[in-house]
């Protein structure tokens, strides 16, 4: 009788496991245990607290004081429009420009190994490093205007505007979207693009029929990345761009009211815009990809 | 095949012969093809057999283009085609891998080909889906592959090489995965395309039955290297050396010693275990030399009676479905197996008759 | 290989232009490199092809500004973050990549704010969190402030390179013995390596620059090369560019001896599915 | 005992019955003048202070920084060094103590020790710091007298800028003591309403400051990179800060041949930084501090700073002459010691506004100046 | 098979037996497997035959644990175990995909299982080349399974499971692409394995010959469900259904129409196309019933004289080695298939016997 009931407990204890199986709830989701742990545990407390004091406005008034504020001065409402414009442009151009480099990678030649190293680079210089650098070679009588002038083009003014800014940008960006796609593009199977070329598929034909829906994950995911570190463009912007004018973007006035004004329930909220702003980008994103395929890049035998 | 009304139109091919001259392929220092000579006339249906790891797959892949040479020419007709990009050389090509693109429908699968042909819409589609029935697969047509099982993706890898409708077909074991009865069914529906299409074919299988059933010409490989090349019924029954002959179902292989010289396709005299068999000599034997004794398990008959007569030791008796295969022993522990319908249980002691002119004798032995 | 070779050698119009335009971005990429290096070495620089002359004592002014201290300390620091980062990330990349379940968008969301967000709008908070239980000024607190923008970065990049992989592969390796865990050592981990790679550099790079998280929890024996440069570049009479440049020449040394430390073991490029016949 | 979140602190100094460390954390680049001063305090002081650590960063960070640990209540810094931006960033978020009136009787008399020019600032502190560097600042005006020579005056300078397109330009205010010490300095030299009062006051020096920026092409971020477009020859002409002047030709930056001038009627800024003492620091460390503070501020020490960069001490009193050989060659070499003596006795000396009304008026100038640059 | 000398000493088994109970499983709408009710007994080698994607793949991955029920049990004796993680269920697995590690050299691949199973390091290493040299890639042991041709791979796959001598071993068809020499040592070879291991073996094929000769038992699925289920012979000659009838080979089926009412087993008369045929009742039969006919093809002979005699027109005449098959048509245009060893020509007609015993008669078409 008792080892009746207990073997019913058992099994419809089994069964809800069952259930929740296949809803895809079983032991693996342990694994993001840590890692939500850690982010829970030291990110969640800063973060709320942020959102509370963005709800707290040193000057007093509504609680969303800081959100009108910030919608209502059209210089900083402003700041949402000079951070789009180059923030994804530059992480668009870094996995464009990437992109075509990583799929040379696959092939074995000599000096990959080198090519590779080389562009990955800048990942090694930190933005300040990239800033001095940029303000030594790309200066009205620097090597690259120099060049310019050696080989008799005009002269180009690289510095302290919108295209400074851009190129830090490139040059932090587009290393590491390399880095992943080259990672990605390892992945499929050779096979694959065999079987389209005995199906009549040229190289343009496999690269985007074949080679490119595959790669689509990857791709999202560099341009994720690449759209976040754009977004937090700070030290490029202040350093080599116009950070009053043409690269004034959000992160200048949160770090204004939370560098010299000390207001960081302003800075929370302006940090709260730009998550949101953010997040509707990425949020396009992701609803494209869902759409996509992401799977295995390779199927069959083997 | 003998067909009562050819329904064999004499299609027009775009070529007269592709011919591999002296194709090598070498991974690092192992040789997978070496020297290979091969020559696929138009409209030919040719099976490619070979023990597994013997270059088949390789020397596909080097024909469409696939793999580089390591050494030789690949012709068709006049022009050279080894140089030439895999999609300009139109061929077909059905991988032993299957790789069907993962990120496509099945229908976009079969598909593919047509279009990179350029092929309309409303075409691609009929012909998706015809090429789609043919494999039985119509059902499945919205699903990706991974959702397919492994015959299913198998039967996809054929349709799409089939929707392309290229000159030359290039099929890798399409079939090994199927059962028996599809296999037979896909086997009679390649055969009806390869004629009505006029489609050249090579054909890699390991199933012997398919390729005598299917080909015009068998070319057996041996490491890179073709050691017999004829119609079925040559092969089946004329093995050109004991390596040909294990390959076509001659599991008894043993060795003798011819007591005289002989001709090719005489009878020779050869002794062994205390017994003295005729045997048909393949190639030309010398007297005292060794022989390789070679004869099917099913041409080895039960009974008293008649020459070539020995007597067995039953040791194993398996189930074979309309007969059963025993294993036995001759006096001197060599082990003959045979095939029979009568009932035969272990440890009997059953006469039985090697037929003369199934039991042959090759000199020579090489390898 | 020789295959490789007839098709790199095939000038179309679209490799020209990709093989011209990384040649500009190498050309840009070296001489900024170069500039610097250059700069380090140089008595004054104004502008011009070449410095007016050489010296090394910004080295051993950079030296004495305590860098020998700080890359003791950034190198352990950032092996630490990056082990620890790829350790708890990998997996909950893998979990996020074959699981769907319910709350997934909450937690993928959790994952992605850490990484969207300045570190500035959280890192003072954090600090005080980590001076409150006691990590403060400490190494370990270093280590610990640095996990936070660093493992969503791990989980992100670990996603579509586990989506890549056929589910097969698993199903043998767990049919065969290998629990969870040594699925994701002995398995996933090898077939994972390109993307752990990028992963383990855009987490060094992180680590190596991130400069408010580190300065905030770090006292001088804890603080790492970043701060110190940037300390230096905080003076505000205007640390000579100089000075600057040969502090972050020590900088790009280590980073660069830590790339191609990690491009000898892994070659992004190596493909484990390659062509098969 | 620590408090936490700024409240009051009341803790009394009590003297260490062992020597300390102490950690000094510097966001306004005093140590390159005070360092051998806290140095020498170690080595004269062993019974206090057994080793010091020093930390540097920008002065927002440092604040940032003290704020984080006194949220925790664990705060390990003694001594707060800055100018009056961290200062400002300081008293707003309650992190450091007030040390006047209450601890006057541990500190020397600073009435006596400072002239007016230093008091105005000692009383901007509102008794949260004690002065350790002054100097009248600038602004005064860079130019290589090969190519061109200096405006003398406002005027003269917005005609030499639309004679010399893109050649001028100055460091935005927000980020830089040369452009904050220029935009300070020019409602005083235009004779604005309220020099005070950039919101309401300073009409001229807006539109004085808009028609300039027609012709500048943009504004460095930061006075290194002025000081760097200035030496390499993308511009011929910026205002800059005599210790700029001083660092920028000793390191090599700028051609020795570099010749600085003033405006006729030039208005110096003048400029201060301050010795704070965190909140929550231990009884101990507060006495050590307020000894050290008392160390500094000794005439023999004042003087020794001659050699470490500066042309005027923290207070006032000292000359050249009483500096050691080092100081007095330092000044001989870059001090400009025909033109600086002189200088910083001609025209008036105005202190800085207070450090609110700096925001606003960078706020002011990013809106109305910065976004217009080039345009 | 039945065995001179039994070897097969009373191995011991950790379990009696393994129970899937109305196991289901279903994606999405279609459904894999419906209620699939089997039990593999310790030491049992069952043979699990079925069309493509009739779910047999499905059925072991239920097993092994790989995909979730849908619904149902699996017992190991008194252990319900399907709630177990695949890496505690011990079972060895041959993939149909192979699913070979890409990264690890065939060596490592074999010697994975040992490890997970902490196996130290000599062992394992012995035990891997022992494997490794049942399948004959001894020589290939440090390449990686991208090297290897699809046939080595499949021997790798099937080295790797067989290494760590499980219990239970699932194999999908293991030996689908190696030629048919190899594919009867490893089947001999897998055969010795398992008795002298004791294994408990579940082996998908769709080799009707491989199934017959290995197997203690086979299961024919149909649709996810159990068809029939008995000892080769009996599968074989005694179908339970007109599908097991297709799937053994009886490739000729057709109706007739039966005279009277027969119990199982009985002879029944059934006529068609103005014939009488006596033909052998496998279920009930009655009278007036439309049933179906099914004869293998080589159980169709040729000649005259006795009962059931036809004529045929010949149509396609096939060569199969020993014999060839012959298509022929019958008065009112249905097909048979005969084979014989007699010369046939395309266009004759021939009188053949549909031999009464091995003519079946099913009564109650289903599906
Ligand atoms: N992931 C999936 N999603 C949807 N349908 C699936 C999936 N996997 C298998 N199926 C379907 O389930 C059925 C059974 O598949 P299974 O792989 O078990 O067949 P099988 O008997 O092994 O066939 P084969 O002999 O061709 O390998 C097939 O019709 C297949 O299309
Ligand atoms: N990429 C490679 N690197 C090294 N060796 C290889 C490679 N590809 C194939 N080989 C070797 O070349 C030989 C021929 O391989 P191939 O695939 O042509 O054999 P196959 O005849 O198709 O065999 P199977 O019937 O098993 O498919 C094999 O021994 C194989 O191990
Ligand atoms: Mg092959
Ligand atoms: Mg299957």
């Amino acid at each position: 009788m008792t080892t009746g009931t207990l073997a019913g407990a058992e099994s419809r204890r089994r069964s809800w496991r069952a259930a929740l199986a296949e809803r895809g709830v079983d032991t693996v989701l342990l694994l993001l245990i840590p890692a939500v742990a850690v982010i829970a545990m030291l990110f969640l407390y800063p973060y709320v607290y942020g959102l509370m004091i963005s709800l707290q406005p040193l000057e007093g008034g509504s609680a969303f004081a800081n959100y009108e504020s910030f919608f209502s001065d059209p210089y900083l409402r402003e700041t949402i429009w000079y951070t789009l414009r180059l923030a994804l442009p530059a992480a668009v151009v870094s996995v464009a420009f990437a992109f075509p480099l990583a799929y040379r990678m696959r092939r074995a030649f000599r000096g990959r190994t080198l090519i590779i190293g080389l562009f990955v680079l800048p990942m090694t210089f930190g933005s300040v490093l990239l800033a001095a650098g940029m303000t030594q070679i790309f200066a009205p009588n620097g090597w690259i205007n120099l060049s310019l002038d050696a080989i008799g083009l005009p002269r180009g003014s690289f510095l302290y505007n919108y295209t400074g800014t851009f190129i830090a940008l490139l040059l932090s960006t587009v290393p590491f979207s390399f880095l992943l796609l080259v990672g990605m593009f390892a992945a499929v199977d050779r096979r694959i693009e065999d079987a389209a070329a005995t199906l009549g598929a040229g190289p343009a034909a496999r690269f985007w029929h074949v080679l490119f829906p595959l790669m689509v994950p990857g791709l999202m995911t560099a341009l994720t990345l690449a759209i976040v570190e754009a977004f937090a463009v700070f030290p490029s912007a202040v350093l080599i761009g116009q950070p009053d004018n043409a690269t004034h973007v959000m992160s200048i006035p949160l770090y204004q009211a939370a560098q010299q004004r000390f207001d960081y329930g302003n800075a929370s909220a302006i940090a709260v815009v730009m998550t949101v702003v953010e997040l509707v980008v990425l949020g396009v994103l992701f609803g494209i990809r869902s759409r996509l395929y992401a799977g295995p890049s390779a199927s069959g035998k083997g | 095949m003998r067909v009562a009304e050819s329904n064999l139109t004499a299609t027009t091919h775009s070529f007269r012969e592709l011919r591999l001259r002296g194709v090598s392929r070498s991974f690092g220092k192992a040789i997978a093809l070496k020297e290979l000579d091969l020559t696929l006339y138009a409209g030919e249906f040719v099976a490619l057999l070979g023990p597994s790891g013997c270059g088949k797959s390789t020397a596909l892949n080097c024909l469409a283009g696939l793999l580089p040479l390591t050494g030789g020419e690949i012709w068709k007709d006049e022009q050279r085609i080894d140089t030439l990009p895999p999609e300009r050389r139109g061929f077909g090509m059905v991988f032993q891998s299957y790789a069907l693109f993962p990120h496509l429908t099945i229908q976009r699968n079969v598909e593919f080909g047509l279009r990179m042909r350029g092929v309309r819409l409303v075409q691609r589609r009929s012909r998706a889906a015809e090429a789609l029935r043919t494999v039985k697969l119509a059902d499945h047509a919205h699903k990706r592959p991974a959702e397919l099982s492994g015959g299913q993706q198998q039967r996809v890898a054929i349709a799409r090489a089939l929707a392309i409708e290229p000159d030359i077909i290039l099929m890798d074991e399409p079939l090994s995965n199927l059962d028996a009865s599809l296999r037979v069914e896909l086997r009679t529906e390649i055969k009806r395309l390869h004629q009505s299409l006029g489609l050249s074919t090579l054909y890699v299988t390991h199933d012997q039955e398919e390729a005598l059933s299917l080909a015009d010409r068998v070319v057996i490989l041996r490491d890179g290297r073709v050691e017999q090349s004829g119609p079925p019924a040559t092969v089946y029954s004329r093995p050109a050396s004991p390596y040909v002959a294990a390959f076509m179902g001659y599991r008894n292989l043993f060795t003798a010693r011819a007591t005289a010289a002989a001709g090719p396709g005489d009878t020779v005299s050869v002794h062994r275990d205390g017994y003295v068999f005729q045997a048909t000599a393949v190639a030309g034997v010398q007297a005292g030399a060794e022989v390789t004794l070679a004869i099917r398990p099913d041409e080895v008959t039960v009974g008293e009676g008649g020459a070539n007569q020995i007597t067995l030791a039953t040791e194993v008796v398996e189930f074979m479905g309309r007969e059963i295969q025993v294993q036995g022993r001759m006096r001197d522990g060599q082990v003959l197996l045979l095939r029979t319908g009568s009932d035969v249980v272990p440890g009997d002691s059953v006469p039985v008759r090697l037929p003369r002119e199934r039991l042959l004798a090759f000199g020579q032995v090489d390898g | 290989m020789s295959r490789t070779i007839s098709r790199l050698g095939k000038l179309t119009f679209t490799s020209v232009i990709t093989w011209s335009a990384a040649a500009c971005f190498i050309l840009v990429l070296v001489s900024l490199f170069a500039s610097v290096v250059l700069e380090a070495f140089s008595t004054e620089w104004r502008g011009g092809w070449w410095p007016a002359g050489f010296t090394v004592d910004w080295f051993a002014e950079a030296w004495h500004a305590g860098v020998g201290d700080a890359l003791v300390t950034t190198v352990q620091a950032a092996v630490a973050v990056v082990v620890i980062a790829l350790s708890v990330g990998v997996p909950a990349g893998y979990a996020l990549a074959r699981r769907s379940f319910p709350g997934k968008s909450v937690v993928v969301l959790l994952l992605l704010l850490p990484v969207m967000l300045p570190p500035l709008t959280y890192a003072v908070q954090l600090t005080a969190l980590l001076y409150r239980i006691g990590l403060g000024g400490s190494l370990a607190g270093v280590i610990i402030a640095n996990l936070v923008p660093t493992v969503p970065l791990v989980v992100l990049i670990t996603i579509p390179f586990v989506q890549r992989i056929s589910p097969e592969i698993e199903n043998a390796a767990r049919v065969f013995g290998a629990n969870t865990f040594r699925l994701l050592v002995r398995v996933l981990a090898p077939l994972l390596r390109p993307g752990i790679f990028a992963a383990a550099m855009l987490v060094m790079v992180r680590m190596l620059g991130s400069f408010e998280l580190t300065f905030f929890v770090a006292n001088q024996q804890s603080q790492t090369l970043v701060v110190t440069l940037y300390g230096a570049a905080a003076d505000p009479a205007g640390p000579p560019p100089p000075l600057i440049a040969a502090m972050a020449v020590f900088y790009m040394g280590l980073a660069v001896v830590l790339l191609i430390a990690g491009l000898r073991y892994v070659n992004p490029a190596d493909a484990v599915t390659a062509r098969r016949i | 005992a620590p408090t936490r979140g700024g409240g009051e602190d009341t803790t009394a100094p009590e003297k260490p019955a062992q020597p300390i460390t102490l950690t000094v954390l510097d966001g306004g680049g005093d140590l390159a003048t005070n360092k051998l001063l806290i140095e020498n305090f170690v080595k004269a002081r062993p019974e206090l202070v057994a080793s010091v650590r020093y930390e540097t960063a920008s002065a927002p960070d440092t604040v940032g920084k003290l704020k984080a640990q006194q949220a925790a209540g664990a705060v390990d810094i003694g001594l707060l060094l800055g100018g009056t931006d961290v200062l400002g960033g300081a008293i707003e978020q309650k992190i450091v103590r007030q040390l006047l009136p209450s601890l006057s009787a541990h500190l020397p008399d600073l009435n006596s020790l400072q002239d007016d020019g230093r008091r105005q600032l000692q009383t901007m502190a509102q008794g949260y710091g004690v002065e350790c560097v002054y100097t009248p600042s600038g602004p005064v005006l860079a130019f290589d007298p090969a190519k061109t020579s200096a405006p003398r005056t406002p005027q003269a300078l917005l005609e030499w800028a639309k004679a010399n397109p893109g050649k001028f330009s100055y460091a935005q205010p927000a980020n830089s003591g040369s452009g904050r010490t220029f935009l300070m300095s020019l409602p005083y030299l235009l004779g604005d309403s309220n020099p005070a009062d950039p919101v309401g006051g300073w009409a001229k020096t807006w539109a004085y400051l808009k028609e300039l920026g027609r012709y500048v092409s943009s504004y460095p971020a930061s006075s290194t990179i002025l000081a760097k477009q200035f030496g390499d020859g993308s511009l011929g002409l910026i205002p800059t800060i005599v210790a700029h002047d001083v660092s920028n030709r000793q390191n090599g930056t700028w051609s020795p041949a570099t010749q600085v001038a003033l405006f006729d009627n030039q208005a110096w800024v003048a400029d201060a930084h301050y010795m704070m003492v965190p909140n929550g620091v231990s009884p101990q460390t507060l006495y050590v501090v307020l000894e050290l503070m008392k160390w500094v501020l000794r005439h023999d020490q004042q003087v020794l700073t001659y050699s470490q960069g500066v042309l005027t001490t923290a207070i006032a009193g000292t000359s050249v002459d009483q500096a050691d050989a080092a100081g007095k060659e330092f000044v001989a070499k870059w001090g400009r010691k025909d033109f600086y003596p002189a200088a910083f006795a001609n025209g008036v000396i105005k202190p800085p506004l207070a450090p609110s009304d700096q925001l606003k008026a960078f706020d002011m100038w990013s809106r109305e100046v910065g976004s217009r640059a080039g345009g």
